[in-house]
């Protein structure tokens, strides 16, 4: 039983995303943020995407890139604080924006990856966050219905992998990576380096490779995954 | 093992396709992997929590923390991955098994399955069966044609509490495989030696013959 | 910032478990099984306890101890395929049992350790699985309520500890650990080595040890944890 | 920083006792970490996923995938942990969050928390703060007592979007320390040369004082 090599060019995993395609995309600002990948689809130029990512990273950066491109119709996000542009979309009503509670959007994309259809939860109840959200009662209390979340395509960024697309993450750049290595039809994980199959040892494994369909091993780290001066 | 034994082994391992996501249920299903070549292309998932595994390791070589979900000691296969039962099981609900091997009390034409009480005599449980069977990208049964008593176990309907519904893609069995389709049961391989009537009269629902020469296994 | 040591000893942590609990137990099969300290809650003589286990081991091991010592009222599981012992009890009406789809019983479990109130499925649907959920529909389709499990104490098997709690499995002995590590109000944890603080290494933990509330490493293994001739 | 200030999250740093899981929100909160003894016995939490979290660390020293949530970059400290979003958020929904202190635009008298969002001029998402502020254990607001216009932030009832309610335990600000008690605000500690009627003129809604010589600080 051999398992399957997954390595492909950047450029053919890419050319699946079409135009009006729902995108997952990894990080919490810069660690985790396949900048890379997100450059080659601004490439590619599809447009009218929903992206769903923790944040908008920062003017200029990352996912700022698609926004400046035109090529996002729609956010899923937490928190947009380090990017003005971003607000300023928002504020213009250029790119619809929705927040979700941060740990709220996290079990919305795992339930997606779980198979899930939604989960129930209790954050938000008697604020604004709660509005236009169907309601449950379990035993007696009331919960939100947080729907769950599935994607077209994950963009993700691993520091480490192997062929079959089994993935580990550092430190901090962690975050939604694994989960959204679960939650979408099309998964390609841009890493910093592919080793070969059984070096990555399995206990070490963040995501099984049986979530991911494309591994793109990057050439060098451009600058904007170094550390940012602010 | 019987040699129709082997034969429903053999024939069951090449449902499996390159590159194929599988899981191999307890008991027959299990056995499968002794007819897959060591080099095949094929990912092995297990839902006590691994994928890529490996081949059933004899006691002495067995490593004690490294099991399947039938309790026998496996190894890994280069690029194998641990995790836990619910990541195991969203790897199962969230599409990403392509095939999973099960076997059956009873099959119903529409694809029902029945695999996991038999109530008054045996209800261990039903484990992971149930995820296996309704989230599985393709279900494929392995069974003897009849139970012990002579009586077909693919049957119009199931008598027996359903593991899931409507889920059976395809029946490889000592006598035959038949595939659920649309208009119920589809006889479309024939094990060497055995006649269509013998698998019409072995099967307790309408059995609708593909046209043509039937392949042999 | 210094990290708490909670390495105690088996008794006093056990002490902390009163008759009626609902104890989670870690394992499937042998693996990741705390036989020590189901052992310790053996002496300890806790009465009329729910246990929640992935399946009840096999006659004369681990959880099957506290069968044979009466303490047990309701057992939630999914399989007691290898132990005829509890299937007799259950036949008999002596213990209670519950049946959950497996991968269910791990989101339910990851529910309550996560502090969601349940989660939407659609496994079992059509079959008497569901006899007796509460169904919700959302977007047009039909799911089961899988309220969450949270119990009183969790007990687990761990390879590698440090004295925080941070905790790393061997292969298949993660398997329930892990989520019943999130979801219990007091959690104990057996383990093969505690390793000094940061020997551990930061991307390796399994199950982060702000879970944990008490660390006991093994003196020894006992014949349970071996190698099982069937 | 002026040393109002310093003293308020001086002040701060002694609602954390020995033991605690504590998660410091982004801006002034994240200061208190500097007013903490080094061999303090606390784990500090960041919603990106870490457990154990050190001093922010000098750019030239900064590890490039190791940020707190607020995007500072940090370091480990002996026995960290790193885990996914969805493990960090079940640390604080499961009650595994002993204390977060979090910053204010208003407190009512009532616990209730706006600290998210000022409808047309500032809106930038939510982020974690709902969780942290509705599921840790112990809520501390660290705020002015006043805003740059010189209003009251505690107050009443809150007029901006709120992000929990009900949530708040105690508020520490450059002039007290101000307790959510069942009948609403209550002086518990002065600052040094701070009057309890300055306190009262400038929090808007009554205020209970605590019987005895109030601590200062």
């Amino acid at each position: 039983m051999r398992l399957s090599d997954k390595q492909c060019r950047m450029e053919s995993a890419i050319a699946h995303i079409k135009d009006g395609d729902t995108v997952l995309v990894g990080g919490f600002g810069v660690p985790g943020t396949p900048m890379t990948l997100l450059q080659a689809l601004v490439n590619h130029g599809a447009q009218n995407l929903t992206v769903i990512k923790n944040d908008a990273n920062e003017p200029g950066m990352g996912v700022d890139h698609l926004l400046r491109n035109g090529q996002v119709s729609r956010l899923i996000t937490t928190h947009l604080g380090l990017n003005s542009h971003a607000i300023a979309l928002m504020n213009a009503g250029t790119i619809d924006v929705e927040f979700n509670a941060q740990g709220i959007l996290a079990e919305r994309i795992r339930a997606g990856g779980a198979g899930i259809g939604a989960v129930l939860s209790d954050i938000g109840i008697g604020t604004e966050l709660a509005e236009g959200k169907q309601v449950v009662e379990v035993r007696g209390k009331a919960y939100l219905v947080e729907t769950a979340i599935r994607a077209n395509v994950a963009l993700l960024h691993a520091e480490l992998s192997d062929p079959f697309g089994n993935l580990a993450y550092a430190a901090t750049a962690r975050n939604f990576n694994p989960l959204m290595a679960m939650a979408a039809d099309r998964v390609i994980a841009e890493t910093e380096a592919v080793l070969p199959l059984g070096a990555l040892a399995a206990d070490r494994v963040h995501t099984p490779g049986v979530f991911v369909d494309h591994v793109v091993e990057l050439e060098h780290l451009s600058e904007e995954y170094a550390v940012v001066e602010r | 093992m019987s040699s129709a034994s082997e034969r429903l082994l053999a024939r069951a391992a090449r449902e499996i396709t390159p590159g194929m996501v599988v899981n191999l249920g307890i008991g027959l299903p299990t056995k499968v992997v002794n007819h897959v070549e060591p080099d095949f292309e094929v990912c092995l998932h297990t839902e006590n929590g691994m994928t890529g595994v490996g081949r059933t390791l004899p006691l002495e070589h067995a490593n004690r923390n490294l099991i399947d979900a039938g309790g026998a000691y496996v190894s890994e296969v280069p690029g194998s991955a641990f995790f836990d039962s619910a990541t195991s099981f969203a790897i199962v609900r969230s599409g990403r098994l392509d095939l999973t091997m099960l076997g059956a009390f009873e099959v119903a034409a529409n694809g029902d399955l029945a695999n996991w009480k038999i109530p008054g005599k045996f209800s261990p449980g039903v484990g992971g069966g149930v995820e296996l069977a309704q989230k599985a990208r393709r279900v494929v049964i392995l069974t003897s044609q009849v139970d012990r008593a002579g009586n077909p176990k693919l049957k119009q309907e199931c008598s027996l509490p359903l593991t899931a519904r409507a889920c059976v893609d395809r029946v490889v069995t000592d006598m035959a495989v038949i595939d659920v389709g649309p208009e119920g049961f589809e006889l479309v391989e024939l094990a060497d030696g055995i006649t269509q009537n013998e698998v019409a009269e072995a099967t307790g629902a309408p059995l609708i013959v593909r046209q043509g020469t039937l392949p042999r296994f």
